[in-house]
């Protein structure tokens, strides 16, 4: 078992509220068990083969619809994905509003998983659903994110896909 | 005395005495009956004048927040935890507070240009008098924000300092409803946010037309000289005089007293940000070639600093580092402030002998002088120069690790990661380190153009590394290459330009002006700008850049060699790239909007602000974009562009200003407006479907420039190339079709041309529409109609009855 | 034309052309001549002016931080961690960036009192014209702050125009410099700061004169006529109309209503926080007493609206609660804004038809109305208070737990404290419930005297009690007792008052001026208050208050059920207590310490500050005490007493301005002055030993303001009354001798005449001075010389050459 | 052995930097230790006489000079407890000073120990000192103080004295 939730150092806090470190056992589970989940997939994908590999398992897997965020969606073409593309900062104001229909037109979602995101710019972007929606929100990337929900630690690259492996099994 | 104006005059019988009349009350409805300048209704708007305006458009671009911290600090009552949108102790909730924060930036970023402007009046005037003519080129409408806010038409220096009085009138009431217990209602921190941005276009105007008129720079020109850029184009054997900051009136007297004294090829005079842009400005009328050289943006200070080349380092005001100071001096190069925004606790010597501050400087008794007589400034800065080069030279100051002792400085990293968790863009230090232990440089050196040598890894380091020196010294030979070409700054757009290219701008075939404004600290260097302007520029936009962003776009060369800049003409019009000049020639561009509306559609502009803004926000595709981690003056900047209907696009890092403006295209019924014809209601297309947002990266951004300019008052060949723009650049950068482009399209004119049948096609398998294949015509299906003589907008009193 | 003078006039040949004339270039050197008025170095200083006097004060009194935070998050290359002081990726470091915060306090602060002032001055040239004369009373100085800062001394309501545009000025250079990239040093932050805490008084002082002047306030009234006070003075029976803030400019025109329809038996008119104050003194100048009645501070704000009284809300601005319209609207109290600081989103009914408004507002249809039209307001305000009463009792609105229902909410209790944890006070919540549940009220009636209501413990909650609720209905039976009498503002002190009492405040012969100001929140509510001032009076001390401490001091009475007020005389004097009235008012206490300079000294003040604090800080001993919790003003009003070398003690919540002034009395060196008769050096007494500091309880403040009120010029009468009380407040409060009182004596007389030989024993036995037992003189031991003509300055410049 | 360190909630954050929570054994043995400590009373002791005879009890048995704040010193008269008056804020200044000689002008001091303060008070105090001296700073209050080097938790009136007799007896 991969261990990713030892080192959870930030550079600077948000506030008091901070995210519970979470092993990638746990997330699978969590992920599968979601009524009406959707990955946000980030454009840090497209620099990694492995990542981009490990992603669109998941979300075929765990049938997840993708929203495709920054130009990911390009990695996806052709993947056999459920893929939209749509810009983070878009989705995460769609996401607080209870109107919001979803990517699909069946709703709101109840729980967002990010992977590929640029490190400060997922935080931000979670800041506003951290506090202006009751959704759950978890980080499976490779830094620790203190404004999600539930977030894995600071991680090398390495084990990084060693963690969304054994997630992968988990689904 | 019919003949009376504002200006100054004497009386005999008081002796010593003379008048200034600031102001005559009634002169403006005077001068409008005789000249028939019309005044619109809100003529020095107050704080709630233009409410109206600004709650109709957040109701369409809502407010998001992304704080960046769910507490308070400001006053004694807390900190409170809002987390969860609670209250805090005084009952503002987080949502009310973030506003609140925003509004702080936006006009802390007002007030920094205001002041400079202030700061730089007082000096014009006092060298000028009152009564110097302001002339900035070929128009009519010398200051398009201040006519467009206050209903003034400025003639002269005199006539700004009124409008600026007014201008701290509004910040002043604005920071006063940051205090506790003031607004409670986050969509009226919004309101006012946009009033702080409206009057920070003002303040940039008053500063820029004000030197423009006194200091010679282009007027309005086609064709400024072109200027060095780099940290490679110094001749550092050179005794090097190094200045940064924002405000040029410092550094006008160095210049001149080089000229007088032919010192121009003795020593280097180099500057970083925007008093650099404006260096190249100085006495640039006659398009003469600039001797000063740009060094770099802010992202470059650290460096150019750590290098030891400068001898003397002179700052005046904003975008300085605040540690210019101790890091000189640790390398004993005195440093001069000479603005009391920036003082850093140095001695005031304007009052004391040069001789004396020369002693106290060279031999190190003092770090550094504080000096406000700028005529002594201009010689001592060039003199001290000469010598502190000497001096450091026999000192043997040595900057920078030696390339022999790089190895054994990466062998002391411990490899934990601490400066990557510090690194605002998260950049592999820890593997670059393995990599040169190994004797491999390559890594720092690609670290070296995504850095942005703001130092904080330095301060992680355990092991007290020098990381910013390591990159530094890594990168020597890359950054000796580091040189360019930038275009001086040529001012406004002039009435002929605006004149000619208006009615493509409103019918939409030129298909949009891009604005890149703001500062570096691009994480990809200067490339993601150049490959912003270059695709756009051949796609026909119009391209104008500004402060950092212009100094950027001339560091990157095509095959052959050249820049942009001299790739592409300097002219408004489809395909012209133009410098506007420095961070305050950011109002030239909201200048060249208004302008569009006086010129081309004939509108009265003066305190008009709301039609004016409605106009262009239906009607001129227009989009800014600031790519760049940065100050609170992008946020003022931006914020000034949104009130007046202009969406701008920020990099990942704007995120942090914690505010967007972002709409929701599923809500249909907020997509629609009047028709003034007849005050019916129209549908419009879903774009700009943001007034600020941010994208994650330059390809996500391509496809969003072009839809951000599709506008209501597109004409069908306008649309048409928009769209085509919109469908091209998705495919190119996200590989996909974008998934709304049937939205746009209200007939199959709409459609571009080279695939008018294949998306016919598609209309009609995916989307149901009815097309007619024999005329190749759309029978059902479009939301909107076509209709170019339709006159969109969000005011119901502009309608005519029906 | 000889007689031109600022103001306005016509010209025949110009018809409809008013010229308006607003200032003559050396006009105000040309009245220096005729009257004599010597201008001092300093007029209308800028930034740096009084840099000097800035450096050479904060040079034994240290910039102390204490952060709320190590981190910065001012712009988007952040947030930056500064903890260890760190340089964050601008370079700024932790005590720059705190110093920066700090600054930004008091500028906002500065800002709330001066954007208060030009909106009262727009509203009151509106009325009454731009030359209508200013009138404050028996004074020849009618505006001691203006004069000192920019030599202006107005004689108009026009004239306090163009000094309010020199204030925005400073306020928006001083917000430039919050700007990443300006200052880089601590210190010069501080300077900043003090230029921030100056300009403040500026501006609390056009605002107050300029009312006072047209509302026919007291005028420097020595016996102002009492005001009721309290929540338990409002008839709840009655329709009940509250207006919550700090601009009386609104209200005037509903007091007029009422009184012109004759409804002031028909209704209450209660006021909360500033504005209150401000009714009271409206059209008291021929001191009948006021109708309208004060219920309370900010502090009073969220328990009076809970309790469901109020049947309208108007608000102002400035320390208004931010959920007034949420708190309201629950209750169905219609809000009327009428302040563009303020706003709550509500549609503006301005221009709307006062039948149409009252329409919406009592049908629920809208929560309130933004009214700008104050002679509107005057007559729907209190037409909708009575409508509303009915409405709301006919709705049966219910405010307030059932009493019966207590016990079962205090059974949801689960004691998990984080009600405790979110209090500010940390006061014993679970506990309270614990008792509660007994059937126990007291415990929360012990509470709601500590209690400032702020509302985070009911955030808090897991359980989602209303926490203040439970704390007012546990409490009803108190607060129905609340009652009090409080003195309505007097404005300044005359001229003839400081010219009996100045000689005996220079010579220590009355031992100090104690200010009471600023905010309430105090944790003990009103008793500390009553507590200090009460010791200080009966010690002859001068007591002042202003703002919400003068209402809390209002609030307490003796056995005899008399407050301070009717216990004391309302003079200038030794044992006076004088309320100047309400927040802006702070600027008469600062004037009135510049009056001891003009008037009893003879300096000249205009435009010549560093001289006058110079003045003030070695001669008069006045110490200023904002006890409570508080806004950002108090930063700003406080510095502005620094600066002018007036030292304030805040209370233990006052630690989170997170800035203190502290010196070290150990820093032998840092205790010398020149004598300015010779320009000899001289040892001076370490008092004040803070120019800015916080006291942990009253009892130890008790010493710290009798030995912050010492001074260098001291007769050794004066010395020995002062010197008296700092040994008895010791040793009433702490139990102890202070181990610094011999550092105070000079020679035999200073000590007290009681105590003489015991102390004189002592001094040989503990401190080995030698004493002359048979005449009972010291021979040697004390480190000062005892010269009461001497001239102790900070200022070399000020002395004569020896 | 009584349990400090369970609750360490605070209200709001002052930065990344925490104060490690510590247990009233180690707590007394790191008070014997420091060479140079002082024990900083505040006011609050007076309002408990059970939490003044501790206090006087840990500054014999450790034989600690202590800084009386507030009007604490009028608990301590008599009680054979070398004790001075200061101001808590001016005390904080001087502890920042390397040239500071101390209340014995026998030199700065290493480590000081906080007890009876108000809590929102003495944390913006010591957040002076964590940045600005190098210091060590040990809370035993009855309240998690984040801006300590060291702290208790947040416990009840009666855990503290416990507490304070466990660390009594480590002393």
């Amino acid at each position: 078992m991969v261990d990713v939730i030892k080192n959870t150092q930030m550079h600077c806090t948000y506030g008091c509220k901070t995210s519970k470190a979470v092993q990638p056992n746990v997330a699978g589970k969590m992920i599968s068990k979601a009524k009406r989940p959707l990955l946000i997939v980030g454009s840090q994908v497209l620099k990694d083969e492995e990542l981009l590999k490990r992603t669109i398992e998941i979300a075929k897997k765990a049938d997840l619809p993708v929203a495709a965020t920054g130009h990911s969606i390009s990695g996806m073409v052709d993947s056999g994905v459920n893929a939209k593309y749509i810009n983070v900062h878009s989705l995460a104001t769609y996401l607080c509003d209870p109107n919001w229909k979803g990517l699909d037109g069946e709703g709101q979602y109840d729980t967002v998983i990010m992977l590929g995101h640029i490190k400060y710019y997922v935080n931000q972007v979670l800041s506003g659903l951290k506090s202006f929606s009751n959704l759950k929100t978890i980080s499976i990337e490779r830094f620790y994110i203190q404004n999600a929900t539930m977030s894995f630690g600071n991680i090398t690259p390495e084990v990084h896909v060693e963690a969304l492996d054994e997630l992968i099994e988990n689904l | 005395m019919s003949e009376l104006t504002t200006g100054s005059f004497s009386i005999d019988d008081l002796e010593n005495v003379q008048i200034t009349i600031n102001n005559i009350v009634g002169a403006i409805e005077k001068e409008a009956e005789s000249s028939d300048v019309e005044m619109g209704p809100t003529v020095k708007p107050g704080v709630s004048s233009l409410r109206d305006w600004d709650h109709n458009v957040l109701d369409r671009y809502n407010a998001v927040y992304t704080p960046m911290c769910d507490q308070c600090c400001y006053c004694t009552f807390g900190p409170c935890d809002l987390s969860g949108n609670k209250e805090g102790a005084c009952g503002i909730d987080l949502a009310g507070h973030n506003a609140r924060e925003f509004m702080l930036r936006v006009i802390t970023g007002a007030a920094a240009h205001s002041g400079h402007g202030r700061h730089l009046l007082h000096h014009l005037i006092g060298l000028y008098g009152k009564d110097h003519p302001l002339d900035v080129g070929a128009t009519n409408i010398i200051a398009p924000n201040v006519q467009l806010v206050t209903g003034v038409q400025p003639k002269t220096l005199g006539d700004l300092d009124d409008v600026l009085s007014y201008v701290e009138e509004q910040i002043t009431q604005l920071l006063a409803a940051v205090h506790m217990g003031q607004e409670g209602a986050a969509i009226d921190f919004e309101s006012k946010a946009l009033h702080g941005g409206m009057i920070d276009h003002v303040g940039m105007e008053i500063s820029d037309i004000a030197q423009i008129s006194c200091l010679e720079f282009p007027k309005a020109d086609e064709e400024p000289p072109l200027a060095d850029i780099g940290m490679g184009c110094i001749d550092s054997s050179k005794p090097t005089l190094i200045v940064i900051g924002h405000n040029v009136a410092a550094i006008t007297d160095i210049i001149d007293y080089m000229d007088e004294k032919g010192l121009n090829e003795t020593m280097e005079l180099g500057g970083l940000c925007c008093t650099a842009l404006d260096m190249t400005r100085y006495k640039a009328e006659d398009r003469t070639a600039p001797q000063a050289k740009i060094v770099g943006t802010l992202a470059k200070e650290l460096k150019t600093i750590r290098s030891g080349i400068p001898d003397v380092i002179v700052v005046d005001e904003q975008c300085i580092r605040a540690d210019v100071l101790e890091e000189a001096s640790r390398l004993m190069i005195p440093v001069i402030t000479t603005n009391d925004k920036v003082m850093y606790g140095l001695k005031d010597r304007s009052n004391d002998d040069i001789e004396d501050i020369i002693e106290d400087l060279t031999t190190g008794k003092e770090k550094g002088a504080l000096m406000f007589d700028y005529e002594k400034l201009g010689e001592l800065a060039p003199r001290l120069t000469i010598m502190m080069s000497e001096i450091r030279k026999q000192k043997g100051i040595k900057a920078l690790p030696e390339e022999g002792d790089l190895k054994a400085i990466a062998d002391t990293c411990v490899h934990c990661g601490a400066c990557e968790v510090a690194c605002p863009d998260s950049l592999p230090i820890s593997e670059a380190f393995t990599r040169l232990s190994e004797g491999d440089l390559t890594k720092f050196e690609w670290i070296h153009d995504k850095c942005i040598a703001c130092g904080r890894c330095e301060y992680a380091c355990p092991k007290d590394i020098d990381v910013v020196d390591v990159i530094e010294k890594c990168s020597q030979s890359l950054i000796s290459e580091e040189v360019g070409k930038v275009r001086a700054g040529r001012g406004p757009i002039s009435d002929p330009e605006i004149r000619e290219e208006g009615v493509n701008l409103v019918l939409g075939t030129t298909p949009g002006i891009v604005a890149l404004v703001g500062c570096s600290n691009y994480p990809d260097g200067t490339k993601d700008l150049y490959t912003i302007a270059d695709e756009m520029l051949r796609r026909n936009y119009i391209v104008v850049v500004s402060g950092c962003s212009a100094m950027d776009l001339g560091m990157y060369k095509n095959e052959d060699g050249l820049t942009l800049y001299e790739q592409y003409p300097s002219r408004f019009r489809s395909g012209g790239l133009m410098n506007t000049g420095s961070c305050v020639s950011n109002s030239h561009i909201t200048g060249a909007v208004i302008k569009v509306a006086a010129i081309f559609a004939q509108k009265n502009i003066s305190g008009n602000y709301e039609e004016i803004a409605d106009y262009t926000l239906n009607r001129v595709g227009a989009v800014g974009v600031a790519w760049g981690a940065y100050s609170q003056k992008a946020a003022s900047i931006g914020t000034g562009c949104n009130r007046l209907g202009v969406p701008v696009i920020l990099g990942p890092h704007g995120s942090k200003y914690r505010r967007a403006l972002i709409s929701k295209p599923y809500e249909e019924d907020k997509w629609n407006v009047f028709d003034a014809r007849d005050g019916s209601e129209m549908k419009i297309p879903a774009a700009p479907d943001y007034l600020l947002t941010t994208a994650e990266t330059v390809e996500e951004m391509m496809p969003m420039l072009a839809k951000s300019c599709i506008r209501p008052s597109d004409n069908n060949m306008g649309r048409m190339i928009k769209l085509t723009h919109y469908i091209e650049l998705t495919q190119k950068y996200l590989g996909v079709m974008p998934d709304d482009w049937h939205k746009f399209v209200r007939t199959e004119t709409d459609l571009p041309l080279a695939k008018r049948e294949d998306l016919l096609k598609i209309l009609e398998a995916e989307h149901g529409w009815e097309i007619d294949w024999k005329r190749k015509k759309i029978l059902s299906g479009p939301a909107m109609k076509s209709d170019v003589s339709a006159q969109p907008t969000n005011l119901k009193r502009l309608c005519k009855e029906a």
